[in-house]
């Protein structure tokens, strides 16, 4: 509990006492600056710091003390005295030692997650999704989770700058209030504001406020990952723009056609979720998915057919199966081959046997066209209503974002532009290269920006303002379905920056309106004054406002088109060039989180940095190999990347990531990987043809987690199809896997009474979304290590995703695995300690004692499961106060030297124990839910006591899909997996249906 | 007749293991001459700079080590051992020829054993010395290393004794304390002997008090060589158990390829082996320098080049049993593990350890190579070089390729690495120049006996 | 030669060229009665313990007691520590999983063995004893190098100076040397 | 050959041998002692603190109940330190002069947290829980000491792990009717063990084998 009352306080007056960007001091600079100082220096940047650095002076005669024997003596020096800091006045409900949790939403590419943030004596430290919520439903994905980190960046801007130079709020709302004034005659035909989608109520008010003010300005609204295709595609189909909601709970028949709808949608963590609950446990009920994809997505690894296909051609495969459902598409004078038709006559034979049962989804990142056939086909098979519905756009204007920045960087080229805000947005930086935004820009007499970072476009800007993170402002948003959603802060500013309410409450001339008042006072416009505190409350209690959804929107999808509308690709020629945000940046807004830079990317567990993507086919015809560095020229421009191969891309495309090759936003954002906006184009933002790819003869190392790709026949993952699960539900745990009957070992067996924890796993719900990685990475204080680190498998997750490739190495089948400590009943690490740091609980935890562990690392070299991981440096950062206070004061940070790995959450099992005791009852089911487990969008991981046969996971363990990872080994695990089934069509070829021949 | 011929032959040997015409007093004068001597031979000055610059080696990167942590070196998850304990297996085979010669030899009566046990026990403690860093540096923790030690601490808190590491603990310590006094028990006479020669009176006062005033009553040598017998007798055992112990570090751990029965035994063989190549190693130099022709014969070198011929042999058995056993196991990891080795990409070290181990000894099948000083030698720094890589085979392509391939990962030492293992060798070149030097590096007493049993053949 | 000369005596020492020499006259002066004597030799001799007529040494037995005394120190402090003082669950073994506490104890073992051994001897043997009567004779500096003596001390009751001197001169010495105490 | 050594000299070699093992035993015990020592364990030292704080005065004198200032003792792991606010309930109105208690009303006014010098201060990884113990019937002397009689605050226990031990080894030993936790006067009758099975027994189940319950 330690000085926690105590550090909040201090931090904060310290953030307070600060002007300009340099670091805060923080207390150990109190203590002793010069060394202080020179840790700033080799520490910085925190997370991916070289570690390899001296330590201080005591440490060191520590040591040496040691080297010298002496070191015995080490305890006989007295403890050093510690402040103990409690608050002046007592606070409300905070009871020193217990966490308080607190509804709020998250927004990620515009809709909001509803969340419950655990506050530690005011600071938030974790992030669990809020059960209620829509698009939650108690789980989040790994942006959420990583969310809380960004909170305590350290790099986040820290004071308003004027031209670089530190500057006031004061100051700069007088000069703001200037440059509109002298605006307001020409109705503000010069002033252009830049903003991210307006999803939020409050903010949308705001801006309509604004424009009502300057009838002649505009609002423009942009996000590099935008959804103008869809909005194309449902006015093209319905003649109006209407956002589809789907209920793949209701389907029985799934056909993606490129959409990555378990991870990159809005509203993806609720629909993974629906979509899982059809096949978790196979039976009858048993759903059937058909992808179609242009690059390796989770949702093709989820499939049981995957047809690869270049991102052009998806529109002809489209067209075919809407013909083939009852759509009139105009004629395609390139056929499909006959592998292709085959597939397709199955899929379409599949939807018309199960009309109003299927469900047909177009990706974001495919044409106008593919959306409108996608819509045109769900309406012939029925299936508008029932698995899909449609709703009013959630952002109420659903503006064309590509359209609109075009627009307003021509105006900025043609110097109408005088006065220009960026709230949010850093278009200098991910703006399509062939708008050439980053030379329009200056352009602007005036350039104000807003933001959390000082990033590319703030540099270029006159005025940035320091903007507040989501845990530091009261906001309010919509979810995918519409639902309101509250957002409320759980700490004060950080940076003293300012909520971007408050930042638009500026444009309009209000003098310091507070944040928390101009969302009150917009809701009360909606609810008018009777009993509002009660709404208001319940609202912020709940983290949404109750029966917001958006009512179904009566909408009736055309049931033809003609060639204008449907206008087949020629046939693409050289190779193809796929454009996707990055899995765990994103569109480069996460590139300063260590959490996510260190997080392996699905598929590729690369680290730290972004690739072109090829496949093994393409990459034996251009004789690269992984590491080269290529030269790849599209549309617009330039960028030198290195190369993955990564067997399932199409041969004929190469696929590259957004978000990296940032100059500016932060120490770890900056100089990693290459800029894939440079090669986009607003014509053809997400795949463009005609990419030309040249060896350079430089090598650039990739940090990937995972190097080798094939289970070298080994029954890690155990999987079959429906069929074989239907004749021989035991295939799992066939004989050769227990070759002993009985029990091999010499000695008795330890008896467990009482709780035993275990965990089961179920490898058909786990989709790989790595939401549980950065989960539990964020509970136990597990540090990042960065990329030199990293390339030398010194990566500290305590649960990592194995995944693994089968089958055809064109379009193999790709399996994850999550692999988390096995708390081994005979666990091989326990007994090679020779001080007994690592021992087992009678509740059958296989404990780490990190403060008695000298570090033989026998443990990890006799753990068949190598989920120990070991501190070889001082990897947790302890001189970056803020990141102090991210820290879950309930998990000790580890010291160099010692061993570390998963704990089952036993700082959980511990409380809940005793809140058990205390009440003189046992621990019930539910009442401990591990991290990963909480995080788990599909509920893939199961915990609970093993001995309580009415506990879930003791249920789960008696399936016959049960089976322990390498337990020939004896080890006794105590997490074991469910064995995955795929429900292939029977018609076609099993697994991976055909292989790809490429264009 | 038999009996007779036995004589003979002991005639023989007792000959060819003590050449010149030596009486008592030639014999002392010779040895301890090189001690007394108040000049320092060109070469034992060049020697011992050289070792002293590679121990500034060692100084340097244990330095580093402590200050800027285990990380330094190229261990990862999951080769969690590398260069560290590799070298701390190899510096403690080298040790057990000492020993042997010393304990073992001397049990069986062989009398050739006399004028290299000296060294070869030096050389067995400064070995030791070596690799008891090992287990303290290999540490993420070195400043906690007592832990290991069992002591009333203040948690309350004991070591872990079902871990071979901490059966290593006390076999290593045990072994350098025993080693340590059978040393100095044999010493005592000799620094008499040295005590009464040396007309210094400064040393006379040393030897005379390190000696713990010896004067080889007939009572105490009776004492003596009981004690001395006893010490042998409960070496030997102790010898086999110490690399049993080390053998045990890896069988009893469930990784594949080391998860074998037959460690124990061929552990041993090849400390033996490695063992007896260093003291060729250091033997034929020696006797070059120092003129101890008449006491190190040919039929010294040609005795041990025949121990290493016959323990290479195990150590051969060894290998093919390892691989016979993974493949008629027909454990999956097993038999994966075994393939990398033969034609995996960890072939080259593992072909060249057949080499090194198994095909250059062979050569030793005649006498004529026995007998030739700069084929024995290459042959002995063939498997020195050997016995290092078997256990960089063992140690790293074990872990490097185990269970889930998700976590296969390759391992490349670094400059620390390498400098600290170079600086070992500092370190005990070192501790043996000065010992060469300063202290009589064959056993005068038994050399004097030897010469009585020359002059009277029993 | 006066009385009280013989008082500040601790011996008469005959030197010899032979070990064999000095074994017989050993066992000579045994037959002669002489019990208080000792014989000093570079290097052990054969037979010399028998000519004197030393008793069995006791070096092995306390080699053996220790050697006892290790192997059940060795067990019980794991027994104590793993069953009694701190039963820890260590990957599911028994508390008491004595097979895996054998080395240890097998090593304790030898080391107390050894430290019986050699301590023993040095105890029994009376070392360290920098100081010694028998170092006053001149000529004893030779023993380490290649002589041999034989020292009758005066304790011994049958000791007379002169009769003493002639027997051991009868014995073809290389000389004999009064050993002023 | 002339002595080299004075008769003197056996004696001083045999002293000297044994005088380096007793010495050595004797370093070894003097280790031993200094790590338990007061000087290293703190323990009976009252500390400086910013107001000389009387718990005699407060609990003995005036008889205020523990959990009047250490409120969260009950349903925490932290038994918490009383905001000055706690303070000025009282010293707002008496002693509201008194110079000792300046700092008291300067935190109060000026909202600067009164910095208390930690007396009872465990090692960062080690996680103790207050609520559960005082809910198992451990009263607060048992591990505090008589906090009623010390005029400033000392250490009564080491709080190292063997004293957490000798304790966790024998409960019964040291709980009492979990009524009396906060009872500061309360004494172990004779008959205790008979009149109180049930707690007893509850005791006896906490594990020391699981060491992730401190340690995590």
């Amino acid at each position: 509990m330690k000085e926690e009352a105590s550090l909040l306080a201090q931090v904060r007056e310290k953030l307070q006492g600060l002007k300009g960007p340099q670091f805060w001091k923080s207390l150990d600079e109190l203590a002793d600056n010069e060394e202080f100082r020179t840790y700033l220096k080799e520490e910085y940047p925190y997370g991916a710091a070289e570690f390899d650095k001296p330590v201080d002076r005591r440490d060191f005669l520590k040591l040496m003390g040691a080297s010298l024997l002496l070191s015995g003596l080490a305890g006989c020096k007295p403890q050093p005295l510690e402040k103990i800091v409690p608050y002046v006045k007592a606070v409300e409900d905070i009871v020193p030692g217990k966490p308080l949790f607190y509804a709020t939403s998250y927004l990620f590419n515009g809709s909001a997650i509803g969340l419950l943030v655990e506050s530690h004596l005011g600071r938030p430290t974790k992030v669990e999704g809020n059960p209620e919520h829509p698009e939650s439903l108690g789980a989040t994905n790994l942006f959420a989770q990583a969310s809380v980190l960004s909170l305590y960046d350290p790099d986040r801007s820290k004071a308003v700058l004027n031209a670089g130079r530190v500057s006031t709020w004061s100051r700069f709302v007088t000069q703001l209030a200037e440059d509109l004034e002298s605006q307001k005659a020409a109705q503000g035909t010069g002033v252009r504001v830049l903003s991210g989608p307006l999803t939020s109520p409050t903010l949308l008010a705001q801006a309509k406020e604004f424009l009502a003010l300057y009838p002649k300005a505009k609002w423009v609204e942009y996000d590099p990952v935008f959804r103008d295709y869809e909005r194309a595609g449902s006015e093209l189909a319905f003649g109006e723009v209407v956002d589809p909601v789907y209920s793949f709970d209701k389907a029985d028949i799934v056909v993606s056609l490129d959409a990555d709808f378990l991870f990159s949608l809005p509203g993806s963590i609720c629909y993974a979720k629906q979509f899982i609950s059809r096949r978790s446990l196979p039976g009858d009920g048993m759903n059937r998915l058909y992808a179609l994809e242009s690059t390796p997505t989770l949702t093709g690894a989820a499939a049981d057919h995957v047809m690869r296909s270049s991102a052009s051609d998806v529109l002809r495969f489209a067209a075919a199966l809407a013909g083939k459902t009852g759509v009139t598409i105009p004629s395609d004078n390139t056929p499909l081959t006959p592998k292709e038709t085959e597939w397709l006559n199955a899929v379409a034979k599949d939807l018309n046997a199960n009309r109003g049962k299927c469900l047909v989804v177009a990706g974001r990142d495919q044409t106008p066209a593919v959306h409108a056939l996608a819509h045109a086909m769900n309406k012939a098979l029925g299936n508008a209503g029932t698995t899909v519905k449609y709703i009013s756009p959630v952002e109420e204007r659903a503006s064309r974002h590509i359209q609109a920045l075009k627009e307003l960087s021509a105006e900025l080229a043609s110097g109408k532009v005088e006065l220009l805000i960026t709230l949010d947005v850093n278009p200098v930086y991910n703006a399509p290269a062939d708008l050439e935004f980053e030379k329009h820009y200056l352009k602007a007499p005036r350039r104000v920006h807003y933001g959390l970072f000082v990033d590319e476009t703030a540099l270029m800007a006159h005025w940035h303002v320091p903007g507040t993170h989501y845990l530091e402002h009261f906001s309010d948003a919509r979810a995918f379905d519409g639902t309101a959603s509250m957002v409320q802060p759980l700490i004060k500013p950080l940076y003293a920056g300012k909520s971007p309410h408050e930042f638009a409450s500026a444009l309009l001339g209000k003098k310091d309106e507070s944040g928390e008042d101009i969302v009150i006072n917009y809701w009360k416009k909606i609810w008018g004054e009777s009993d509002f505190t009660t709404k208001w409350r319940r609202a912020l209690h709940a983290g949404f406002v109750q029966g917001t959804v958006s009512a179904p929107k009566n909408v009736s999808a055309k049931s033809g088109f003609n060639p204008q509308e449907i206008a087949y690709p020629a046939a693409a020629q050289g190779l193809e060039l796929i454009i996707r945000p990055d899995p765990s940046v994103w569109d480069g807004s996460f590139a300063n989180n260590s959490w996510l830079q260190e997080l392996p990317k699905f598929l590729t567990t690369l680290t730290w940095d972004n690739a072109a993507i090829i496949s093994p086919k393409l990459a034996e015809k251009e004789g690269l190999k992984q590491d080269d560095v290529v030269e790849l020229k599209a549309g617009a421009g330039v960028v030198e990347a290195s190369i993955y191969v990564l067997p399932g891309q199409p041969d004929e495309s190469v696929t590259v990531h957004l978000g990296y090759g940032r100059t500016a936003g932060g120490e770890l954002a900056k100089d990693r990987g290459f800029n894939a906006y440079r090669l986009r184009t607003s014509k053809e933002p997400s795949f463009l043809s005609g990419l030309r790819l040249r060896k350079t003869g430089k090598t650039n190392r990739l940090a990937s987690t995972q190097n080798h790709h094939s289970m070298e026949n080994r029954d890690l993952i155990r999987k079959g199809t429906l069929e074989e699960y239907s004749k021989d539900p035991e295939f799992a745990v066939v004989e050769h896997h227990t070759p002993y009957k009985g029990d091999p070992s010499m000695y008795p067996q330890y008896p467990y009474e009482g709780y035993a924890w275990g965990m089961v796993i179920n490898l058909n719900a786990c989709i790989g979304c790595n939401a549980c990685v950065v989960a539990c990475q964020s509970e136990n204080n597990v540090p990042t290590v960065g990329k030199k680190e990293v390339l030398n498998s010194r990566e500290m997750h305590w649960i990592r995703i194995d995944r693994y490739f089968s089958g055809d190495l064109d379009n193999p089948e790709k399996d994850h695995q999550p692999v988390l400590c096995m708390h081994c009943e005979k666990a091989p690490c326990e007994p090679v300690c020779p001080v007994g740091a690592t021992t087992h609980s009678d509740e059958g935890l296989n404990e780490m004692t990190y403060n008695r562990c000298v570090g033989t690392k026998y443990c990890s070299n006799n753990c068949p499961y190598k989920v120990r991981r070991f501190n070889f440096f001082e990897y947790a950062d302890k001189n970056v106060e803020t990141l102090k206070m991210q820290r879950n004061p309930d998990v000790t940070v580890r010291a160099r030297g010692v061993m570390e790995k998963c704990t089952f959450c036993v700082q959980r099992i511990n409380s809940a124990r005793i809140e058990a005791k205390k009440a003189d009852r046992r621990i019930k089911d539910g009442d401990v839910v591990t991290a990963c487990q909480s995080a788990c969008p599909t509920q893939a991981i199961v915990f609970g006591d093993i001995n309580d046969p009415e506990s879930a996971v003791a249920k789960l363990k008696k399936l016959p899909l049960n089976y322990g990872l390498l337990t020939e080994l004896n080890t006794v695990p105590r997490v074991s997996y469910l064995a995955k089934v795929k429900n292939p069509n029977p018609e076609l070829v099993p697994n991976t249906g055909v292989p790809s021949h490429g264009h | 007749m038999a009996t007779k011929h036995i004589k003979k032959s002991q005639k023989e040997t007792d000959e060819s293991i003590l050449g010149g015409d030596h009486t008592y007093g030639s014999v002392n004068e010779k040895i301890s001459s090189i001690v007394l001597t108040k000049e320092f031979k060109p070469v034992w000055l060049f020697g011992f700079a050289v070792a002293l610059t590679l121990f500034l080696v060692l100084q340097i990167s244990v330095g580093r080590l402590f200050t800027h942590y285990i990380g330094i070196w190229g261990i990862n998850v999951p080769v969690g051992w590398g260069f560290d304990i590799i070298n701390f297996v190899w510096w403690i085979g080298i040790g057990h020829a000492g020993t042997l010669i010393s304990a073992i030899l001397l049990l069986f009566k062989q009398q050739w054993r006399t004028s290299i046990n000296r060294f070869a026990e030096a050389m067995t403690l400064f070995a030791v010395a070596c690799a008891a860093l090992f287990p303290i540096l290999h540490l993420g923790r070195p400043e906690k290393f007592y832990w290991l030690f069992p002591y009333p601490s203040t948690f309350g808190v004991w070591p872990q004794f079902r871990s071979p590491l901490e059966w290593d603990v006390f076999a290593v310590s045990t072994y350098a304390t025993v080693s340590a006094l059978f040393w100095y028990v044999g010493l005592v006479p000799d620094l008499a002997a040295l005590r009464d020669r040396t007309k210094h009176q400064g040393l006379k006062v040393l030897y005379g008090v390190l000696c713990l005033g010896w004067r080889g009553s007939a009572r105490h040598w009776f004492r003596y060589e009981t004690a001395y017998l006893l010490l042998a007798g409960l070496g030997t055992p102790l010898v086999l158990s110490v690399h049993s112990i080390i053998g045990l570090d890896f069988a009893t751990s469930i990784v594949p390829g080391w998860h074998a029965t037959i460690f124990p035994p061929y552990f041993v063989a090849g400390a033996i082996f490695a063992g007896f190549a260093m003291v060729i190693t250091l033997a034929v130099p020696l006797r070059k320098i120092y003129h101890l022709e008449d006491f190190i014969t040919m039929k010294h070198l040609d005795n041990m080049a025949k121990v290493m011929l016959a323990t290479g042999m195990l150590v051969g058995y060894g290998y093919a049993m390892e691989a016979f056993m993974a493949f008629y196991s027909g454990n999956n990891y097993e038999i994966a593990m075994m393939k990398n080795r033969l034609i995996g990409h960890f072939a080259p070290f593992y072909w060249a350890l057949i080499v090194c181990n198994l095909l250059a000894p062979q050569i030793l099948w005649s006498k004529k190579a026995r007998g030739n000083l700069v084929i024995l030698y290459i042959v002995a720094m063939f498997v020195n070089v050997g016995m290092w890589l078997e256990r960089y085979i063992i140690i790293v392509t074990s872990l490097a390729r185990d269970f889930i391939p998700s976590s296969w990962h390759d391992y490349a030492p670094t400059i620390w690495d390498w400098g600290i293992f170079l600086g070992t060798f500092g370190l005990f070149f070192t501790l043996f120049f000065l010992f060469i030097r300063f202290v009589p590096m064959i056993s005068v007493f038994e050399m004097q006996e030897l010469v009585h049993k020359k002059k009277h053949g029993h | 030669m006066t009385h009280d000369e013989e008082e500040k005596l601790y011996g008469l020492m005959a030197e010899f060229d032979t070990p064999e020499a000095l074994v017989q006259a050993a066992e000579r002066c045994r037959k002669e009665g002489y019990k208080k004597m000792d014989g000093f030799s570079p290097f052990p001799v054969h037979g010399l313990p028998e000519a004197l007529g030393l008793p069995r040494n006791k070096v092995p037995l306390v080699t053996l007691c220790m050697a006892i005394l290790g192997a059940l120190g060795g067990f019980f402090l794991q027994y104590w520590v793993n069953v009694i003082d701190y039963p820890l669950n260590v990957g599911g073994r028994p508390y008491n999983s004595w097979p895996a506490f054998i080395p240890v104890t097998y090593e304790c073992t030898i080391l107390f063995a050894s430290f019986g051994a050699v301590f023993g001897m040095f105890t029994m043997n009376g070392l360290p004893k920098p100081y010694h009567p028998v170092f006053n004779v001149e000529r004893f500096a030779l023993m380490t190098n290649d002589r041999f003596f034989i020292c009758i001390e005066a304790g011994d009751s049958l000791f007379e100076l002169t009769r003493t001197r002639r027997l051991l001169e009868s014995l073809k010495p290389h000389g004999v040397y009064e050993v002023p105490s | 050959m002339p002595q080299i050594f004075h008769r003197s000299a056996n004696t001083i070699a045999k002293v000297s041998i044994f005088g380096t093992v007793f010495f050595l035993a004797g370093l070894g015990w003097y280790g031993a002692t200094i790590v338990r020592s007061p000087w290293t364990t703190r323990v009976g030292h009252a500390l400086d603190q910013p107001v000389p704080f009387s718990h005699q005065h407060h609990v003995e004198g005036l008889g205020i109940d523990c959990r009047y200032c250490h409120t969260s003792v009950e349903d925490s792991s932290f038994a918490g330190i009383p905001p000055t606010q706690t303070c000025m309930n009282c010293h707002s109105v008496m002693w509201n002069k008194a110079p000792m208690l300046e700092p008291v009303r300067e935190s109060f006014r000026t909202e600067e947290p009164i910095q208390w010098v930690r007396v009872h201060d465990l090692p960062d990884f080690v996680y103790f829980d207050h609520s559960i113990h005082v809910a198992k019937g451990v009263a607060c002397i048992t591990c505090h000491g008589p906090v009623n009689e010390m005029p400033l605050t000392w250490r009564q226990n080491t709080l190292r792990m063997e004293w957490c031990l000798q304790c966790h080894k024998a409960p019964e030993k040291q709980i009492g009717p979990k009524d009396k936790v906060f009872d500061v006067h309360w004494k172990k009758p004779a008959n205790f063990e008979e009149t109180h099975k049930e707690v007893i027994s509850e005791a006896k189940l906490g594990k020391i084998t699981n060491c992730s319950i401190c340690h995590r």
